[in-house]
């Protein structure tokens, strides 16, 4: 049983929440600011 | 008897910018088309459009009654094609690049020869590499003359060549068997070999008649420029 | 003639273009084999001189210089048919472009295995290992790995020389692509040269057999698209 | 508000129920304690980046087929959604990896599959920007993924088959029953959410591609020359 490790669970979820919402706002907020 | 190449609506685009556009043209068998224009006015690039070497971007073109898009390897066999590059490998010498090419379409050593003999390379041993561009042209048209294609694209034949090669050429043109659709500056000289010209203005055809009228035809086009 | 024997004579007339276009540029082939051995060189350096680890590793030191060997040896192929249209001149020629492939991948495969060939000699001074197991299965598995890098390096190849994209492009599709079959070139040349205890050394043939025997067919059709538009 | 909208939304909140009882519910992992609880986040991304690879190499194939743009888009779209999912599944597991195995990078044959699907499948990327003619840039990205994918199994089993040589210990995958549900709900929260990423991808890269190739901007027919002393 390793004790803690909750500061590595934090990251993966904390890395991974922020790169969707970011990604999810650059593909979601400008479908046309894409054209030329 | 359906025509050879048919073009509708044709049109390609480069970038940001259509190389060429609304293009309308249908070919019968047999006949032998002049494509006029100054530079950059979208000749090459049809040439390569309808030899199936470069996909147009709208529009519908059939070569021989068949889609390009479905039935292209069947298509190409057909279409010989004169591009500015020579097609031929520089490290080879004149006969051996048209060896290698005369066992794909299995014609022997002495075609190779009889064909070196037309266009006057015949005494060439070194790689090409080191020839002139006019001789370069030359070993082109050679090559082509290996295979007897039933669509013939050139695109300036008669570039870089000394006046008594463009006689040559000229001659070897008008004997080609089936359609032959040329790009070409040496309005004369090309106008005199086919029966059908078509002049292109930036990318669209600004006007089609009997190769007769070419010369005039194209003085008024600058005319009307100038 | 039949069909078969037909398109095996047009495999074959591209294959004797290749050779004899590599033949009429040996220097070339010189050149690569010098780049080869000089990628053994800087191996050894970075490792330093202790022969032990350079014994130990010395398939992966081969078939490292040989894969980046074979880009430059690929890319240059390519460009030579592109940057005279004498790929157009192929295409309209009356065969079909599995065939082109075919041939163009045999000879480059061939290539590979010359200049892995005479990379051998250079390797075993360097590393200073003798061959302990059976040679002709050396040459079984340098032929093989050729012919596993040369299938996709062909087909991509000619993606990357028909776009005007920069050269890096080539080894960056190619490099992740034949990572099983480093592994297994690697394994199977190590237990050669070490000595295959635990006889796995079967295992890892099969897997380079598999590897070539999946890639040239997807790559020949693959290839046939990629010159099509 | 478009399809993608809808399936993005929900796939946000199945995750978050996912992800809060998988922190906060469930007990901790039977083998690796609270640290295992990073489960919930990184076997979802494996999956659904699997599937989301999958797609691709299922559009690249109708793309070569049909050899229609709205394929092309969803290669693109498909692709470049896969490359988000990789790259964090990437990270997840070398986090995973620093307190179970003590090192930032083990070569577990996922791992390092996952590491060279995400180059390759970059690449492809990278490759598709560098072309403008559109046909031809149809035709490469479809003959690219598709060898890509062709080349995923062949890669795991061989890295499997080299690692296991070494020193073998595949971290534990003992889910035992109350762990299910919130596996379940996040694995199918990052599902619907990656389908809504490349759903809006998709259609902004469509725009792009329709707009390159629209009639409207082409050049207006130019009027025929009159020759003197002819009859037209």
């Amino acid at each position: 049983m390793i004790e803690g490790g909750w500061g590595y669970i934090w990251a993966a979820y904390g890395v991974t929440w922020m790169v969707l919402i970011l990604y999810g706002i650059y593909v979601f907020k400008s479908p046309n600011s894409h054209l030329q | 008897m359906s025509p050879i190449v048919q073009a509708r609506g044709l049109c390609r685009r480069f970038g940001q910018r259509w190389a060429y556009a609304h293009i309308d043209l249908e070919v019968a068998e047999g006949e032998r088309v002049l494509l006029i224009g100054a530079n950059g006015s979208g000749k090459t690039t049809l040439l390569r459009s309808i030899a199936t070497l470069l996909q147009p971007s709208l529009g519908q073109l059939s070569l021989f009654g068949m889609d390009p898009k479905t039935h292209c390897i069947d298509i190409r066999q057909k279409i010989g094609l004169l591009s500015h590059m020579t097609g031929l490998y520089e490290d080879l010498s004149a006969a051996d690049n048209l060896t290698v090419f005369g066992r794909l379409t299995g014609s022997g050593r002495v075609d190779v020869r009889e064909v070196l003999e037309r266009v006057g390379l015949i005494d060439r041993r070194d790689p090409i590499g080191g020839y002139s561009a006019g001789m370069r042209r030359r070993l082109s048209l050679a090559h082509l003359l290996l295979r007897t294609p039933q669509l013939t694209l050139l695109d300036e034949p008669f570039a870089s060549l000394d006046p008594e090669g463009v006689a040559a050429v000229g001659k070897i043109i008008s004997q080609m068997p089936g359609t032959v659709i040329m790009a070409s500056h040496q309005v004369q000289q090309a106008a005199a070999i086919s029966n059908r010209t078509v002049l292109m203005e930036s990318g669209q055809i600004r006007w089609m008649g009997p190769a007769t009228n070419a010369w005039s035809a194209w003085r008024s086009s600058q005319v009307g420029e100038g | 003639m039949s069909p078969l024997t037909q398109s095996a004579h047009q495999v074959l007339s591209i294959l004797k273009k290749d050779l004899l276009i590599e033949w009429r540029a040996r220097t070339r082939v010189l050149s690569l084999l010098c780049f080869t051995a000089i990628i053994l060189l800087l191996f050894s350096f970075a490792v330093g001189p202790d022969t032990a680890t350079l014994r130990r590793h010395c398939g992966g030191y081969l078939w490292l210089s040989l894969l980046f060997c074979s880009t430059a040896m690929l890319s240059r192929s390519l460009r030579i048919e592109e940057e005279s249209g004498a790929m157009d001149s192929l295409l309209l020629a009356p065969i079909s472009p599995i065939w082109i492939f075919l041939g163009k991948a045999t000879a480059n495969a061939i290539e590979l295995f010359i200049i892995g060939l005479m990379t051998l000699p250079i390797c075993f001074a360097l590393c200073d290992v003798a061959i302990a197991d059976s040679a002709w299965r050396l040459l079984v598995i340098i032929a093989l790995g050729s012919a596993g890098l040369a299938a996709p390096g062909t087909l991509f190849a000619t993606i990357t020389e028909r776009i005007q994209g920069q050269v890096l492009l080539m080894p960056l599709l190619l490099f992740p692509l034949v990572v099983p079959m480093l592994l297994a070139a690697v394994k199977s040349t190590s237990l050669i040269l070490t000595g295959d205890l635990m006889d796995e050394g079967g295992d890892w043939l099969t897997l380079l057999v598999f590897f070539n025997a999946m890639y040239w067919p997807l790559c020949g059709v693959l290839f046939e698209r990629v010159v099509e538009v | 508000m478009k399809w993608f909208h809808i399936s993005a939304v929900m796939g946000v909140s199945l995750l978050c129920i996912g992800h809060g009882l998988g922190l906060f519910v469930a007990p901790p992992e039977a083998m690796m304690g609270d640290v295992g609880r990073i489960l919930y986040v990184h076997v979802p991304t494996a999956w659904v980046a699997l599937v989301v690879y999958l797609i691709s190499f299922g559009a690249a194939v109708g793309s070569l087929w049909f050899g229609r743009l709205t394929w092309d888009a969803t290669v693109r779209a498909s692709v470049e959604v896969g490359v988000v999912l990789t790259a964090l599944l990437v990270f997840q597991g070398s986090v995973w990896a620093r307190p179970t195995w003590g090192v930032w990078w083990a070569w577990d044959p996922r791992l390092t599959t996952t590491a060279i699907m995400m180059i390759t499948y970059v690449a492809i990327l990278i490759m598709r920007n560098a072309i403008q003619d559109s046909p031809r840039r149809l035709v490469i990205t479809a003959v690219a993924t598709i060898v890509a994918f062709v080349d995923v199994p062949i890669v795991y089993f061989s890295v499997k088959w080299w690692k296991s040589l070494h020193q073998d210990h595949s971290s534990p995958d003992t889910v035992s029953d109350p762990m299910i549900l919130p596996l379940r709900l996040a694995a199918i929260g990052m599902l619907l959410l990656a389908l809504g990423l490349i759903g809006a991808r998709r259609k902004t890269e469509l725009d792009r591609l329709n707009q390159e190739v629209d009639p409207a901007s082409l050049p207006e027919p130019i009027e025929a020359l009159s020759v003197p002393g002819e009859s037209e």
